[in-house]
């Protein structure tokens, strides 16, 4: 495959660093930093969208900065795969500012710019990992998330936030450990820790019980991804205002979380290995009991964001579920999932925002009748919601339809319940809300309208996007084909 | 030349300013501290050139008075000199700037003995460093102890005790240090360390060079704080004047830590005390016990200078830690660590200094809105503190990546675990202190910065600590050429 | 309690030194080593090299006269720091 | 056997001997003097040690004379020279700091100073 130098990747992480300095330059002022973060946004995107030719023509882009360690170079390298989860980045960061200013100045939130110049960190260092080209690079990237995400989890301040913010911190800091202790045994027993598409572990003599550590070891440092017995961090983080629930805890850190384990079951591990351990049979009835599980959580759940986090980590097992499957059309639904999740959970989370301005409701049970006054939003939600579903035409349904058949293909049938109850579950917990919004009677006269415009119109446009990659899925998928010829030889 | 002449010019230096301090003070006092650090920085200066010359032409080796060794008393200066006394000559000038207004504050109106005795401690330090005869090393080590205790008692009425139990514990270190040194001379008939370690392997097995051993291993912990001997630390570092706990817990202990070293790898051979006798693995179980313990008790603490001298020792053991396993990997962590800690810990110090100076404040659940009060000093706090979790990129985690890599090439699981699990431990304790410092206050509170001299030190340190974590390779090429060197 | 843990300390560390008692040279041996090698030589050749026939100032100024300067900044050191500890003027 | 190692190093018996109650005196006491006392008697005994290795049987004085003589080592005077001014300073150093812990708390007893300082 064709490499070319580029400093591409390389401004794509710093556009967004400079971003974040002059955010807190002008901090002061409120216009310029806002439009600072704008700006930023759509640079970063503009970055990252010029790469799509290069890749697309089955080149892969590098970036080679200086060693930080002897033979431990920060390096960037743009495959299909990483410019995918790039994309969705950078290109959801530009709806979520905008969301963002509304939110904050509706609610007249303090310490806006602590928040903006988090913001930017984390958006640079999503990017970072997106484009990381060994796993040094990635883990450097990785605990900048973790630290730079923590004030926006805690931004309310409150004791509950502060004690969110413990958990957070905990899960995300002990993950860093076992993933920095994964990369270190890495790195002693193969001498690189580059990602390579037939994985670097094969073939190396590593003892198989070292394996199989190395591999829960990794896992759990991936617990941004919120496997189920390491995903309690994620609800708990809901405290956080909205924009950053949307964003991050739908899509930046736990896709991070996602991404880190795509890249280690894929690049390091490689297909052999898993199939030859039987790590992969291992791992995909593992977080088919996450997919199942977390969705039964999801219909507990009165508070609508908390809702929308069980969700979200059961439909994150599902791109675990279909990468692990290790055919062709597993790893595409996998992967192909990274997309279309993020546009629609992101939809249901700005839905869920924009109510929270609007009305100040957060639980279910007091949303009766709520689309009457708020039918936009309503509207996109609904599209959020039946895509997560699976249903056709939206995007949810390609990227399970792929899975669909990855099951077929390895012959596990299990799985294939799996899926199909699961997404009678997601049904089950999102027709309630919809079926109360539109149809129940309002308790009492209400008042409130649309929210501003600042919020409602990324949202009916991240709604109106999931649709069409569900009407038209072929652009991302030819990038997400290219991801997976270069794995697999086949399509 | 007078570059042939540097590596005693180093310490000439420093003594002639202190002789000439009093002098300056009885003229005008407040020059006694722009002198402080005009010696300092000359003798800075003078590390990197020599750090400079040892990287360009190799070591250095100097006979003073001219007498060839091991008739005279020698300076040798190899990477590991030269790259410690970089370390503790850069610290010293940078904290002597910022302990104009510190010190000023803490300990008004003595400036003239105050900073004769400063001077005194960075060339008893620096001596130590510099010198290749092991006597030479002890009397230089009671220059900078005497030093010390004078200056740890300037911080009132608790410094006093605490002063005096470091004396204590300094004598029966240092005491200890020069009976080693005397057995070590009854055996060979010789001071100058090359000279004994050539002597030294005829006499392997011998009851008296394992006596030896024990007195310096003893001797130089105790003056290190290596849990348990670290009893004297806290102390110390707490009640000192924020100045002083900052230099000495970047450079007193870490001149400790080399001179160990230098003992046991250069004039005692490694291979003796690693495999002959156990040495090395009895220091760096210790240390494990250290790191965890040392950590532990600094979750302990609330008052802020208490937790960080506390959470030296847990450091100190990691640098034990790396020594002990005495692989390459983890030996390169251990002396790296040495810079790593020096930068975050003097950092941090000088922020609770700073913090102090401005509001009294010592309690750390009392920081309250210290984020916006302070904004630029809790910053470098941050990154001092991230860079002690670990976090990349800051050079506290390149250390910790080295010294991670070593125990899992050495095949020491439990050491693994310990130097992981600690980075966790060292987030609570620090962690409190963010919480405190950045959140939860939402009225505005008038931003009321350190004053420039001691702010710039601080922010100095903490863009090292980053800058230097993006390029950890270059201290570990220099530190990695001195362990193939030494190492079998 | 104190007062048997610094009793087991002194012991312990009595023990180590009895330890390498009978390794030592003895008293008065004219072959030890620390006797041989760089004293002998300045026993031999401190007279020509310095002009002064007490070998121990020879020795003390000369051969290892940095450490008598050492040895004044140590005295100074003490002087500054007792003048520091307990002078009016400066408390 | 055991005679002969003591009658032949009976200098090292004793300066291990006062090393241990310097030792006791410096840990032991509560006084601070008496520490002191300790600390002294303790860094006494290694110059003992050191002066004592110097020794050679019918050495005179490392004076030199006009006749061949045997003369004893040097060195270890010359080194303990330099460490009893080191420890001489630091005997200064602490009593100076014993006079100014009696000036603050009113007493040299260490158990009272600790509670006095709480």
């Amino acid at each position: 495959m064709e490499t070319v130098t580029s400093f591409g990747p390389g401004l794509a992480v710093l556009v967004s660093l400079i971003g974040a300095a002059m955010i807190l330059i002008f901090g002061r002022y409120p216009n310029i930093r806002e439009s600072i973060s704008i700006i930023a946004g759509i640079i970063k995107f503009g970055i990252v969208a010029s790469m799509i030719p290069a890749v697309m023509d089955g080149k892969i882009i590098e970036l080679k900065l200086w060693e930080v360690l002897p033979n431990l170079p920060i390096m960037f390298r743009v495959d299909a795969f990483g410019l995918l989860f790039g994309l969705i980045a950078s290109f959801l960061w530009i709806f979520t500012t905008f969301y963002s200013i509304g939110y904050m100045r509706t609610l007249k939130e303090h310490a806006q710019t602590r928040f903006f110049f988090c913001f930017a960190m984390a958006l640079s260092s999503a990017i970072g990992i997106a484009f990381s080209a060994n796993l040094f690079t990635l883990f450097i990237f990785y605990e900048i998330l973790t630290v730079s995400t923590y004030p926006l989890v805690i931004h309310i301040e409150t004791r509950d936030a502060m004690s969110a913010g413990r958990k957070y911190l905990l899960y995300l800091l002990t993950a860093g450990i076992f993933l920095l202790f994964s990369i270190i045994a890495v790195y002693h027993y193969t001498g690189t820790t580059d990602f390579a598409p037939g994985g670097i572990l094969a073939g190396k003599g590593i003892p198989v019980n070292m394996l199989y550590l190395l591999f829960i070891t990794f896992m759990i440092g991936s617990a941004k991804a919120a496997f189920m017995p390491l995903h309690s961090w994620l609800p708990s983080a809901m405290i956080a205002p909205t924009p950053v629930s949307a964003l991050l805890h739908a899509v930046a850190v736990v896709k991070v979380g996602v991404f880190t384990a795509t890249r280690i079951i894929l690049y390091i591990f490689g297909i052999d290995l898993m199939k030859e351990t039987g790590l992969a049979l291992a791992m995909a009835y593992f977080v088919a009991f996450t997919i199942i599980v977390a969705s039964l959580f999801a219909l507990t759940h009165d508070n609508l964001k908390k809702r929308l986090a069980y969700s979200t980590i059961s439909q994150l097992s599902y791109v675990i579920l279909g990468v692990v499957m290790l055919t062709p059309a597993g790893i595409t639904g996998g992967m192909l999932h990274i997309l279309n999740h993020a546009f629609m959970k992101i939809t249901l989370f700005f839905c869920a925002g924009a109510i929270i301005v609007a009305s100040g409701k957060e639980k279910i049970s007091e949303m009766n009748g709520i689309a009457r006054q708020m039918p936009l939003t309503m509207i996109a939600f609904t599209l959020g919601a039946i895509g997560m579903a699976g249903t056709p035409p939206m995007a949810g349904f390609i990227s399970k339809w792929y899975m669909l058949i990855g099951s077929v293909e390895i012959e596990q049938i299990p799985l294939l319940f799996v899926l199909l109850v699961s997404t009678l579950l997601n049904v089950a917990y999102f027709a309630p809300i919809i079926i109360n919004a539109f149809f129940k009677e309002p308790d009492k006269e209400l008042s409130y309208k649309e929210a501003p415009l600042f919020m409602l119109i990324p949202l009916i446009l991240t709604g109106i996007i999931s649709l069409v990659l569900g009407i038209w899925p072929d652009e991302p998928l030819a990038i997400v084909r290219i991801a997976v010829q270069s794995l697999t030889g086949g399509t | 030349m007078i570059t042939d002449h540097l590596s005693v010019l180093i310490i000439a230096v420093g003594l002639l300013g202190a002789f000439f301090t009093p002098i300056i003070g009885l003229i005008r006092k407040e020059m006694c501290s722009l002198w402080a650090s005009f010696i300092i920085l000359l003798q800075f200066l003078i590390s990197i050139f020599l750090l400079y010359q040892v990287i360009i032409a190799g070591n250095i080796s100097y006979w003073l008075g001219g007498w060839e060794p091991p008739w005279g008393i020698e300076y040798a200066v190899d990477l590991l000199n030269a790259f410690v006394l970089v370390i503790v000559a850069g610290i010293c000038f940078s904290v002597s700037i910022y302990g104009r207004k510190s010190l000023g504050f803490e300990v008004p109106d003595k400036e003239l003995p105050l900073y004769t005795l400063y001077i005194l401690l960075t060339t008893g330090m620096l001596g130590i460093v510099v010198t290749g005869d092991i006597f030479n090393l002890y009397v230089f080590l009671e220059i900078g102890s005497l030093a010390a205790y004078a200056l740890i008692a300037m911080g009132g009425r608790h410094s006093l005790t605490a002063s005096f139990n470091y004396m204590i514990m300094g004598t029966v270190s240092a005491s200890f240090i020069l009976l080693g040194i005397g057995y070590l001379y009854v055996m060979t008939g010789t001071l100058n360390m090359a000279d004994i370690s050539a002597l030294l392997p005829s006499l392997y097995g011998r009851p008296v060079i394992l006596v030896a051993i024990a007195l310096l291993v003893v001797g130089l912990s105790i003056k290190t704080a290596l849990f348990p001997l670290h009893t004297w630390l806290p102390d110390a570092y707490t009640h000192a004047p924020s100045a002083v706990s900052a230099v000495l817990s970047g450079t007193f202990t870490k001149v400790g830590i080399y001179a160990l070293i230098r003992v046991m790898f250069t004039v005692i051979s490694p291979s003796y005390v690693i495999e002959t006798v156990p040495v090395m693995s009895i220091l760096s179980w210790v240390a494990a016990i250290g790191i965890l313990a040392g950590s532990l008790l600094a979750i302990a603490q609330y008052d802020i200078k208490r937790m960080l001298a506390y959470s030296s020792v847990s450091q100190i053991g990691y640098i034990f830690l790396g020594i002990g396993m005495a692989n390459k990997l983890a030996m390169t962590g251990g002396i790296l660590h040495i810079l790593s800690h020096s930068l975050m810990k003097v950092g941090l110090f000088m922020v609770a200094g700073a913090i102090i100076y401005r509001t009294g404040i010592r309690n750390i659940y009392q920081l309250k809105g210290m984020g916006k009060k302070m904004p630029y000093t809790m910053a470098a706090f941050v990154i001092g503190a991230l860079s002690m979790i670990g976090i990349p990129p800051t050079i506290g985690f390149a250390s910790k990546f080295y010294l991670a890599w070593g125990a899992l090439g050495a095949g020491e699981w439990v050491f693994v675990v310990v130097i992981l699990l600690s980075s966790l431990l060292t987030a609570v304790y620090f962690w409190r202190i963010f919480e405190n410092a950045f959140f939860g206050v939402h009225e505005d509170i008038k931003k009321d910065e350190a004053p420039i001299s001691m702010l710039l030190p601080i922010l100095a340190f903490a863009v090292i600590t980053v800058l230097l974590g993006l390029l950890a390779s270059l201290p570990i090429g220099i530190i990695e050429q001195w362990v193939t060197g030494v190492l079998p | 309690m104190r007062r048997y843990l610094a009793i087991l300390s002194c012991a312990l560390f009595f023990a180590i030194l009895a330890y390498g008692v009978p390794d030592l040279p003895d008293l008065g041996d004219p072959d030890a080593p620390a006797n041989k090698h760089v004293a002998q030589r300045y026993i031999e050749g401190s007279y020509t090299e310095s002009g002064v026939p007490n070998i121990v100032t020879a020795v003390l100024a000369n051969y290892r006269g940095y450490d008598t300067l050492g040895e004044t900044a140590v005295i100074f050191t003490a002087g500054i720091t007792v003048m520091l500890l307990i002078r009016r003027k400066w408390n | 056997m055991v005679l002969d190692i003591i009658f032949a190093k009976y200098n090292y018996i004793i300066y291990i001997t006062l090393m241990t109650i310097g030792f006791y005196g410096m840990i032991g006491k509560r006084n601070l003097i008496k520490k002191l006392i300790g600390m002294s008697i303790f860094q006494y005994s290694i110059f003992l040690f050191y002066v004592s290795a110097a020794d050679v049987s019918g050495g005179t004085a490392p004076i030199l004379l006009k006749e061949p003589a045997v003369y004893v080592n040097p060195l270890p005077h010359v080194l303990i020279l330099t460490a009893i001014v080191v420890a001489v300073s630091t005997l200064a150093v602490g009593l100076s700091l014993v006079i100014r812990i009696y000036k603050e708390f009113g007493t040299l007893d260490e158990d009272k100073i600790i509670e006095l300082s709480r």
